[in-house]
C-alpha cells in the first residue's frame, strides 16, 4: 500500500493513478480568474443589475465618513424602485446637506427624491435638529414611505446576526419603550429582553479607503462604522474605495473586511 | 429673573463629573461641547459609537477632517492611544458596560430618571440613534438640558409625555437654572445657578425638588 | 484484495473537487493534507476556525512558526492577501454561509448524510470542536475516511450509532475504496479504487450502493 | 446671558462663576494615573487576588499560539481552588505537550493536575487523537471535574453575547445532536433553532503581541483566536504581551483590542 503520491514518468501518480493535473504543494495565485471578475469600471456598471424590489444596505453612519456616495448616485440614476433600504440614517438630501458640509453633498435623499424606495429600516429617518424637509420624511409624512426605526446599536446587532447566520438575539435595549411593541419579550436571569432578528440584503453599498485585488479592505478613521458589518450581511456587497492595491499589498493583521464578504470594487480616487 | 447658564457653562459642569480615567460618551448637540472641556491633568477616553475611542478637542475650521467625527456629526482631533472599530463593536462597549458616564440631551425627564430624548410631537419620522444604547448600557446618565422649553413649560416633570428612551436610567440632570440628583425619593436639588432661589427654579419644574441639605451655588 | 488508497491519494482526490476561487476549511487529520495539494493554476483560499484566510500549504521543519497554525496545530506558511481575525469573525464566515467547501473526517456517516465525526465510545471527554459549526454552515460537505475500521467494521452506515455533528449534511464521501454521492436516493457510487468491485466495496459498506451509470476507476 | 466661557483675571469664568480648575480645549494625558496603574511587574502579581471559586476564561486556541502560558504557570501556583475554566480546549498537560511540540510547553493541563478546577466550558476537553491521559480528562473519568461542552463557534458567540450585554442568542448550530439537549428551541422564519446563553467571568487570563501604555492590544497572525473575544467578556483581563510600548505607538487602525477591555499588563519578552 502505498501511501505517498509518487514521481513516475515526469507525471505525478499515487495508488497506481496517473494524476491530470500536476498538484504542486502551494496555491500560488497563478494565473487564476478570480480577482479580475470583482473589478468594475464604474460605479454604474457595478450597481447594473440592481432590481425593482431589492433590499439594499447603505454604508456610512451620519452625514459624511463612509458613505458610498458614488454608489449612491449610480444608483439613483439606474432607477431600481420598490427599494428597501437598510441604512443608519435616512440622509438629508442635497438641499439641507449644505448646513451640514460648505458645498453640500449627496446621499440617500436623493433615492427618495427619485421615488426609488418603499421602506426604510434605520435608527434616524431624519433628524431631530433639522427642518422636517428631507426627502424621506416628506414622503414618509405623505404616507409614500414605510419606516421601521431600529435602536442603532440593535440595528448594528441585527446585521451581524444575519451576517453570521444566527437567528435572533436577546437584548435589553428598547424595554419600556416603543420600540418592545409587537416584540416577543423574554426573562433571562432576572433580566428583560427583547427577542430582535437578522437583517439580511441583496446588496450592500459601501465605502472603504483601499481594497486590494482580492477584496481585502481596510477603512479610515471613522469612515469604518457601519460599512464592515453590512459587508457581512448582503448577499452580493459592492464597494467604492479611494485606492486599489494588488492583492499583498495590505498587512495581513490590520485587515477589517476579509474578500469573501465583498462581490465588486470600484476604484474612485478621491 | 437672573441670567440662564449658557450651554458651555451647562457642558463644563457636567465635564466636571468626569473623574480620571473615565470612559465617556457623548450625545448630540450640547453635550458635545465636553470633549473641549477637560483640564490638562485628567484623561478622559471619549467613546462615540461611530467607532471611535480616545478622541480630543472638537476640531478647529483648519483641522476639520471629515473622516474623523463624532457621533453628532462634529469633526474632531486625534489624539495619542486612540482606536477605531465598526459599529458592531462601539455598541458591544456600550450595551457591555463599558462607557463610566454618558451624557445626552432630553426634551424630558421624569422624576424617577425616566427618559425622553429623541421623539417629538409631530416629528414620527425622527429616530432615537443610539441614544437607547447608551441610556440601557452606560454606568451613569448625565442629561444636560434647558430648563424649560423656550414658552417656559417644564421640561423636568413627574411622568414623561414624550416617546421614552428607557426608563429609571438618568442619575444627574444639569440645566441652565440647577443640578439635580435623582435619589430614591424623587429629584434633590444640589446646585443653583447664582442669584436663583428655590422657589424660583421650582416654580419652573414640573415634579417636586427636595433642597440638599448641602444645597449650594453651582461650581465650576 | 488490491491495495487501499493512502491517505495523500484520499486527500488529492478530495482537493480535485476545489473549483477556481473557492473557500475551503479543512478539519482535523486527513483534510488537512488538502492544502499542499493545489494545481497552480487554481485559487483556493483555506479558511481556518482559529482565525485565519487564504494560507499556503503545510510548513516545513525550517518554516515552522507556532503562531502561524491552522486548527490542527499544524503550522502552515504565508500567502500575500490572506489575513487574520478572531474566532467570533471566523464563526460568522462559517455559520454565516461563507465556507463553499469543508472536508472532513469522520467516525460514520449514513446513507443519509448524517455525520458523526467527534465522539468515540469510552471517550466522553472529547469534544466537537468547531465540527458542528462547519457542517451546519458549509455550503458543501465533503468526508474524507477510511471506509471501515482496522477491525473491517463499515464506517457507512445506514443509521449514525456515534454521536451525531449534524444531520442531512455530507455532500460527497471519499474514502480508501470509493467515492459516494449522498442523493435522495441514499448513496451513489461514483468512483472505485483501482482494481476493487462493486460487491466487494458494496461488502464493506454498512448501506445500500447504488452504482452511478458512469461508475468509474477514480481519476485524480 | 453670557453663552461663552471667559477668561478673566487670568482665571477662566463663565456666568460670573469662578472655576476652580482651567478647562483647557484639549485632553492631553498630562500627569494622569491611568496608565500606571495597569502595568504589572510579573506574572505572579497579576493574578495574585484570584480567588478560590473564580470563573476564569483562558485564551489560546488548540496547543500553542496565543496561550497566555505564563500566566497559566502563575496561576497554578497561586493555589486558587474550585476554579471554572472557560477555554477552548482542556489542554494536553505537560506529558502530552512532548508529542505536539519539540521540548513541550505548560498548557491548561497543570491547572488540572494541581485540582484547581472543579469545572470545564469549551469545545475540546480532551483531544480524541491523543491518549485518554490528559489531566482534565483523568480527573474527568474519575468524576472530579464537571464538563460542559460547546460548539467552538456557539462558545465564541457566547463570549462576545456576554461581552455585548446580550441575554442570549439563537444558532442552528447542534440541532438534532446533544447540544441541544435541555435547551429551548424555536423555529424562526422555517428554520429550527437553539438557545444559547452568554458566558462572562471574573478574570480573563489572554496573550497578545504587543501592548501599549493604555491596554490597547495587537495580536500576531493566529495567535489572535480566542484572546479578544474573552478580553471583551471579562470582568478583569489580565493580558501577558511580548512587548509594552508606549501609548500612541500602536496604528488607530489597527488596534485589536480597545484599552478598555484590559486591566492588568504583564510583559513577558519571548
Amino acid at each position: 500500500m502505498s501511501n505517498n503520491i509518487v514521481c513516475h514518468d515526469g507525471k505525478l501518480t499515487s495508488n497506481g493513478l496517473r494524476c491530470k493535473i500536476n498538484p504542486v504543494g502551494q496555491n500560488r495565485f497563478i494565473g487564476s480568474t478570480v480577482t479580475a471578475n470583482k473589478i468594475f469600471n464604474s460605479c454604474n456598471e457595478a450597481v447594473a443589475d440592481i432590481f425593482d424590489g431589492a433590499t439594499i444596505m447603505v454604508g456610512g453612519f451620519g452625514s459624511y465618513g463612509g458613505l458610498p456616495i458614488n454608489l449612491i448616485v449610480a444608483l439613483s440614476g439606474q432607477g431600481a424602485k420598490d427599494l428597501t433600504i437598510i441604512a443608519n440614517m435616512g440622509g438629508v438630501g442635497h438641499e439641507l446637506s449644505h448646513r451640514i458640509k460648505p458645498g453640500g453633498y449627496q446621499d440617500s435623499g436623493i433615492l427618495f427624491e427619485n421615488g426609488q424606495v418603499s421602506k426604510f429600516i434605520g435608527s434616524v429617518p431624519a433628524l431631530g435638529g433639522m427642518p422636517p424637509t428631507s426627502p424621506l420624511e416628506i414622503l414618509f409624512n405623505e404616507g409614500k414611505v414605510e419606516i421601521e426605526t431600529v435602536p442603532q446599536g440593535t440595528l448594528a446587532e441585527r446585521l451581524r446576526c444575519g451576517a453570521g447566520g444566527l437567528g435572533g438575539f436577546y437584548t435589553p435595549v428598547g424595554i419600556g419603550t416603543t420600540v418592545e411593541e409587537g416584540k416577543e419579550k423574554k426573562v433571562i436571569d432576572g433580566r428583560e429582553y427583547i427577542l430582535e432578528l437578522p437583517l439580511t440584503a441583496d446588496f450592500a453599498l459601501i465605502k472603504a479607503h483601499k481594497a486590494d485585488a482580492f477584496g481585502n479592505l481596510v477603512y479610515r478613521q471613522t469612515a469604518r462604522c457601519f460599512n464592515p458589518v453590512m459587508a457581512m450581511a448582503a448577499k452580493v456587497t459592492i464597494v467604492e474605495v479611494d485606492e486599489l492595491v494588488p492583492a499583498g499589498q495590505l498587512d495581513p493583521e490590520v485587515i477589517v473586511t476579509p474578500h469573501i464578504y465583498v462581490n465588486r470594487i470600484v476604484e474612485v480616487p478621491q | 429673573m437672573n441670567d440662564r447658564l449658557g450651554e458651555q457653562t451647562i457642558a463644563l459642569r457636567a465635564a466636571r463629573e468626569f473623574t480620571d480615567g473615565s470612559v465617556v460618551n457623548l450625545g448630540y448637540g450640547m453635550p458635545g461641547l465636553c470633549a473641549n472641556l477637560i483640564p490638562g491633568d485628567k484623561t478622559v477616553f471619549f467613546q462615540s459609537e461611530n467607532g471611535m475611542l480616545g478622541y480630543g478637542s472638537l476640531a478647529t475650521d483648519e483641522e476639520k477632517d471629515y473622516e474623523l467625527i463624532n457621533a453628532s456629526d462634529q469633526p474632531v482631533t486625534p489624539l495619542p492611544g486612540m482606536c477605531f472599530f465598526d459599529s458592531a463593536a462601539a455598541f458591544d462597549m456600550i450595551r457591555g458596560g463599558h462607557i463610566d458616564i454618558v451624557v445626552l440631551g432630553a426634551y424630558q425627564v421624569s422624576e424617577k430618571g425616566d427618559l425622553a430624548n429623541w421623539g417629538r410631537p409631530g416629528r414620527p419620522a425622527t429616530g432615537m440613534g443610539g441614544g437607547m444604547d447608551l441610556a440601557v448600557g452606560a454606568k451613569k446618565i448625565i442629561v444636560t438640558m434647558l430648563h424649560t422649553t423656550k414658552d417656559g413649560v417644564p421640561r423636568i416633570v413627574s411622568e414623561c409625555t414624550y416617546p421614552l428612551t428607557a426608563r429609571h436610567c438618568v442619575s444627574l440632570i444639569i440645566t441652565d437654572l440647577a443640578v439635580m440628583e435623582i435619589t430614591e425619593n424623587g429629584l434633590l436639588l444640589k446646585e443653583l445657578a447664582p442669584g436663583w432661589t428655590v422657589p424660583e427654579v421650582q416654580a419652573l419644574t414640573g415634579a417636586k425638588l427636595t433642597p440638599a441639605e448641602d444645597l449650594k451655588e453651582i461650581e465650576l
